[in-house]
């Protein structure tokens, strides 16, 4: 099972030809992941790690039969890429992109969803599912296969995260890395409702931080919907208040989405809150 | 990046949104005429200037420039006036809130209104405040305008202005890339205009790319905050001893609450983004050593790069500095053991986790030296 | 049964206060419709026809739990109340309005559709379930109930031919005027397709005319999925080529959508096709 | 409203797209100097003019006069020619083809583009044009003109030319409400240029509420038709002798089509849209008695109206201009009794069904006088 990518997933890179492009399409199939496809215009004909590159998804999908994509073109030529993906028929969306304008990601998130499409990000590290396939920038070394749920608006504390849990014998189903924007394609509820439903997925764990109140909602949609144990870590607690903490996502304002209310909501609706990312397997046990 | 109020509503203005007439002086004597009775507003970029002082009226050249002096320089809630607008006096008959903003969970832009206007909007109830989403597939379209006109109550010219105001300024969010457009207040005056008395506007400092006209603006530095900007790097400056680098907000952060288990506290944090790139680690850790701090806390989760090649940047920047803060060393990833063992013949404190890290550089700070 | 407007539709009425407004409010009334409130922006309070009259859908929709619009707003103001519809959560806009300019019929279409919202029109009569329902501008004394459903391109010659078929005692289950503008809400396809699920519906009535290949589409969609019986009557076999007829649907152009091709592939799909509208009852029987 | 290519190209450069440099006169005596070689080309609304000897190269000014001198007044398939348009001379390397226009299947605009540039589009095999739809909710992105550009497999510099002509093209037809743009030929010059040859831009006369500026262009309409359109009533002259008055295009060509089946020919159709306006009704029996058709046919399907007031418009016309034509009156509606017993009491042939009516005017229409 597992969720969103997969054994059937077929990627096609946006933007292969760069550093970062390169260096993953190698990792994401060291991983297992089945990548059929590049993009970058003017580059048709030439190949990437044995990988043929065309100039348009539009020709990669009907090529190679394509139906997911992995976006690392930057951030001027981003909102394109990713309707480009969209346009084509594209199934799921990994934006891995930085930076990104807010009114793009509105623009790509809206058109997404009224499409049917799954987003992941923008600026998120992307989606693996041990055993199967990786799309995105996580590191490889950190996986191994089992039934928890990983679920984060972080990057490299997910990998931290996750790795805690590997190292303790326990695996994953997917980790969804949903990157901490303002405005991101897949947020906390749309994850949890596919874990929820997934059969190989026995134990959630949810990433937050500070910032925005997307934690309160997955909160509130947990009381109601999930019936699987949850663990969840919320990272700022200790945070200067005000601050600009690096991303968009931790901004504190108008005394909500503060760690304590995260944190509250998390517990009133039966949630496992550890505080320190290292106490996240404990709580799995 | 904020705009200052003047440059706001330059931008208002631009979009044909009314704004009182004036000008933005940097000294008293710069104060030639004025359009009529003004106020004189300090130019700065926080909240509470009026309760500061930082506003003052002035009906002649003489009392403005008299106004202008005592404002400019005025250390506002710690920012320093530099600048003075002054304005046109408004004859104010009613105060209204509107701004645009973004909806996060709506993953939308949202219009705010409300009648109760001139006030902070956090502290107007709830029920006061329109709270009206633009759906992005259907745009905005003129019955926005209306519906937020009509949850004001107003009377039929005056709420075809405000539609009018509602179309601009959505139309100013989306041309400039605004994270945010507040007009508060926005007033109706004795001759039954409406006019924007204050003005904020927050641009998307990510979409800056596509707004070079933008970029040239001062904004309020220390000499280290220009560096790590210039080199992408979030600085932020607390009360502790102990300097943290790390890679990624959520790590930082993650990092931040360990110390705190521990009984330590951050003096300032760097964070590097997402990458585990050695020469940013390098450039950090010569910028965190400019700091000064008691203890250094180094936490990289490598991705791309291999962990020997992150201790080799950091051992350059040492050698480079000289730094001798005792520095306590985590770095996961890919050739793990040999990184550690080049950063322990360094003289630093190896941790392998990151409680470990916390807890040992929590210990080193409470060290009495 | 019958399709999209019957005893649970609820009625407001944008734009209530013109002529047109006013007047058909007392005809759809008066065919059985819950007209429930109308819109007029700055009008709130006052009754048309004792119908209260709102400042927005949205303030209609929850003061009356309306669930479906009619159109009479003149073509600048069009695009606008369609889309404020869309936006209060009506799930069926009918649009009387003519002229309508292409790029506004595009916008609130493709608005429509990403949100699973039925648009009737523009520039149509509108949709009449006898004994249940109406919602348009159709003359009142042309129906009479059964289990035909019509649906056609035309205004006034869907009367001719809906007034043929009562005439000779057939009723109709629903009729749906979908218009004649070269892009509309609704389509031959997607009315066949409930027809063909409607169970009140045991024949099929579909009124064409030259101009675009719809009629083509259509025939090509009932070859594959109707079983019902379908009788056609297409408009303009006799029209001057290359002329215009009056609306946009009508042009002929670049040798396809000719009266000949919509008849030939209707007829290959097992369509009856009348050669004149009084024809239609006598191919029904 | 169909555009002439001058003015069509003026909107072209408007938005961006390079086309040649030129100027139109309408007098051979207006041409002063040249910019260079160029072609005299004849401004009608009709295509077809090549062979038609609308189009001539001229390299004097004496040249130029004297092509401008042939070409004006020339009549093109039915169109006078009344002014030409001299354009510089391009270069030519390539001909592509180029529009954008709307695909009501999919209802949303649709690019065609072609390598077989020059001909009629019609002319070239499907498997060597482009159908690429823009989707209206994604809306225009660069990848559509990369994709364009790409079918067209043009070298780096002219797809990069192509592409951004693309999106000016889609930006004209937006902001000005053009249901067709077409370039044909899209022109490659020797020294790289990619250049509008020839324009063609039909405005959705549906949207000129908001483009006032293209009401005043001239149109070629006779004085009926003219009169018809202010009226707005589609007016077309056929070959037959009915004259038919309907209302609505559905109607109006079910009309026409029941006439054929019994052997009788509509000559002029006056088809009113879908009202039943009295008022209407009246004018268009007075437009009819103009056209002077040997009978005239009056199918008119009530709506709001009641039928003995449609017919009390009905004999007011007839009664101001004395029309004596034999007239087949078919009013359906309320008070249809009512109505047909007035129209028969003012000596028209009342009918009670379409193809009744049909059948009495064609054989009227059929009778040796």
């Amino acid at each position: 099972m597992a969720i969103i990518v997969d054994d059937k997933t077929k990627l096609v890179i946006q933007g292969i030809t760069g550093y970062q492009g390169t260096y993953h399409s190698q990792a994401m199939r060291d991983f297992g992941t089945q990548v059929v496809a590049g993009v970058r215009p003017g580059k048709a004909g030439e190949k990437v790690n044995d990988i043929p590159v065309f100039d348009s998804v539009r020709d990669a999908v009907n090529r190679t039969g394509a139906n997911t994509s992995c976006v690392f073109v930057p951030a001027p030529g981003c909102r394109d890429a990713a309707l480009e993906a969209i346009y084509a028929g594209i199934e799921t969306v990994v934006i891995i992109t930085e930076h990104l304008p807010v009114m793009d990601a509105i623009h790509i998130v809206s058109v997404a969803r009224s499409r049917g499409v799954t987003v992941i990000g923008p600026n998120c590290p992307g989606i693996a599912s041990p055993g199967k396939a990786k799309v995105g920038i996580l590191p490889n070394m950190i996986f191994r296969k089992g039934n928890i749920g990983v679920v984060s608006k972080s990057g490299t504390l997910t990998y931290e995260i996750v790795n805690a849990i590997s190292e303790r014998k326990m695996g994953q189903s997917t980790c969804v890395g949903i990157g901490g924007d303002r405005v991101s394609g897949t947020n906390f509820i749309d994850v949890l409702e596919r874990f929820q439903t997934d059969k190989q997925t026995k134990k959630i764990v949810l990433v937050g931080e500070i910032g925005g109140t997307s934690e309160e909602e997955a909160a509130e949609y947990i009381k109601g919907n999930v019936t699987k144990p949850v663990v969840a870590y919320i990272a700022g607690r200790t945070a200067p208040p005000g601050k600009r903490m690096g991303h968009a996502g931790a901004i504190i304002a108008r005394g909500r989405g503060t760690a304590e209310s995260k944190i509250k909501a998390l517990e009133a609706a039966g949630v496992k809150v550890a505080k320190i990312p290292t106490d996240v397997p404990d709580l799995l046990e | 990046m904020k705009l200052f109020e003047y440059k706001a509503k330059e931008v208002m203005r631009k979009h044909g949104i009314p704004v009182p007439d004036g000008f933005v002086v940097s000294k008293p004597d710069e104060i030639k005429s004025l359009p009529g009775p003004v106020m004189v507003k300090a130019q700065v970029l926080i909240g509470g200037r009026g309760k500061a002082g930082g506003i003052k009226p002035a009906d002649t050249v003489a009392d403005a420039k008299k106004a202008a002096s005592a404002i400019l320089g005025l250390n506002i809630r710690g920012y320093i006036t530099k600048q003075v607008l002054l304005e046109k006096r408004l004859d104010v008959v009613k105060e209204l809130y509107l701004s645009i903003t973004i909806d996060r969970s709506r993953r939308s832009l949202i219009f705010m209104a409300s009648a109760a206007g001139g006030m902070d909007i956090e502290s107007v109830p709830e029920d006061k405040i329109l709270m009206l989403p633009v759906d992005p597939i259907i745009g905005y379209q003129p019955f926005v305008g209306r519906h937020v006109a009509s949850f004001l109550k107003l009377e039929p010219e005056q709420a075809k202005r405000v539609a009018d105001i509602c179309a601009k300024l959505h139309e100013l969010v989306v041309e400039e890339d605004a994270e945010l457009a507040e007009i508060n207040p926005l007033v109706i005056t004795k001759d039954g205009k409406v006019i924007a008395g204050d003005a904020k506007i927050t641009i998307d400092s990510d979409a800056l790319f596509r707004h070079k006209d933008y970029e040239s603006l001062p904004e309020d530095l220390t000499p280290l905050e220009e560096k790590a900007k210039k080199l992408d790097i979030a600085f932020v400056q607390l009360d502790g001893n102990i300097g943290v680098i790390a890679n990624g907000a959520g790590l930082t952060m993650a990092t931040l609450d360990s110390i705190n288990m521990f009984g330590g506290k951050a003096g300032v944090f760097l964070d590097l983004g997402g990458t585990d790139d050695p020469e940013k680690v390098k450039s950090a850790m010569l910028l965190m050593s400019e700091a000064n701090p008691k203890v250094i806390l180094l936490n990289i989760f490598g991705g791309i790069t291999k962990c020997d090649t992150v201790a080799k940047g950091v051992l350059e920047a040492i050698e480079a500095k000289k730094i001798r803060t005792p520095i306590v060393a985590r770095i996961k990833g890919v050739n793990e053991e040999a990184g550690r063992t080049m950063l322990k013949n360094a003289g630093m404190i190896p941790a392998y986790g990151l409680s470990e890290a916390a807890e040992l550089a929590s210990k080193e700070s409470l060290k009495v030296v």
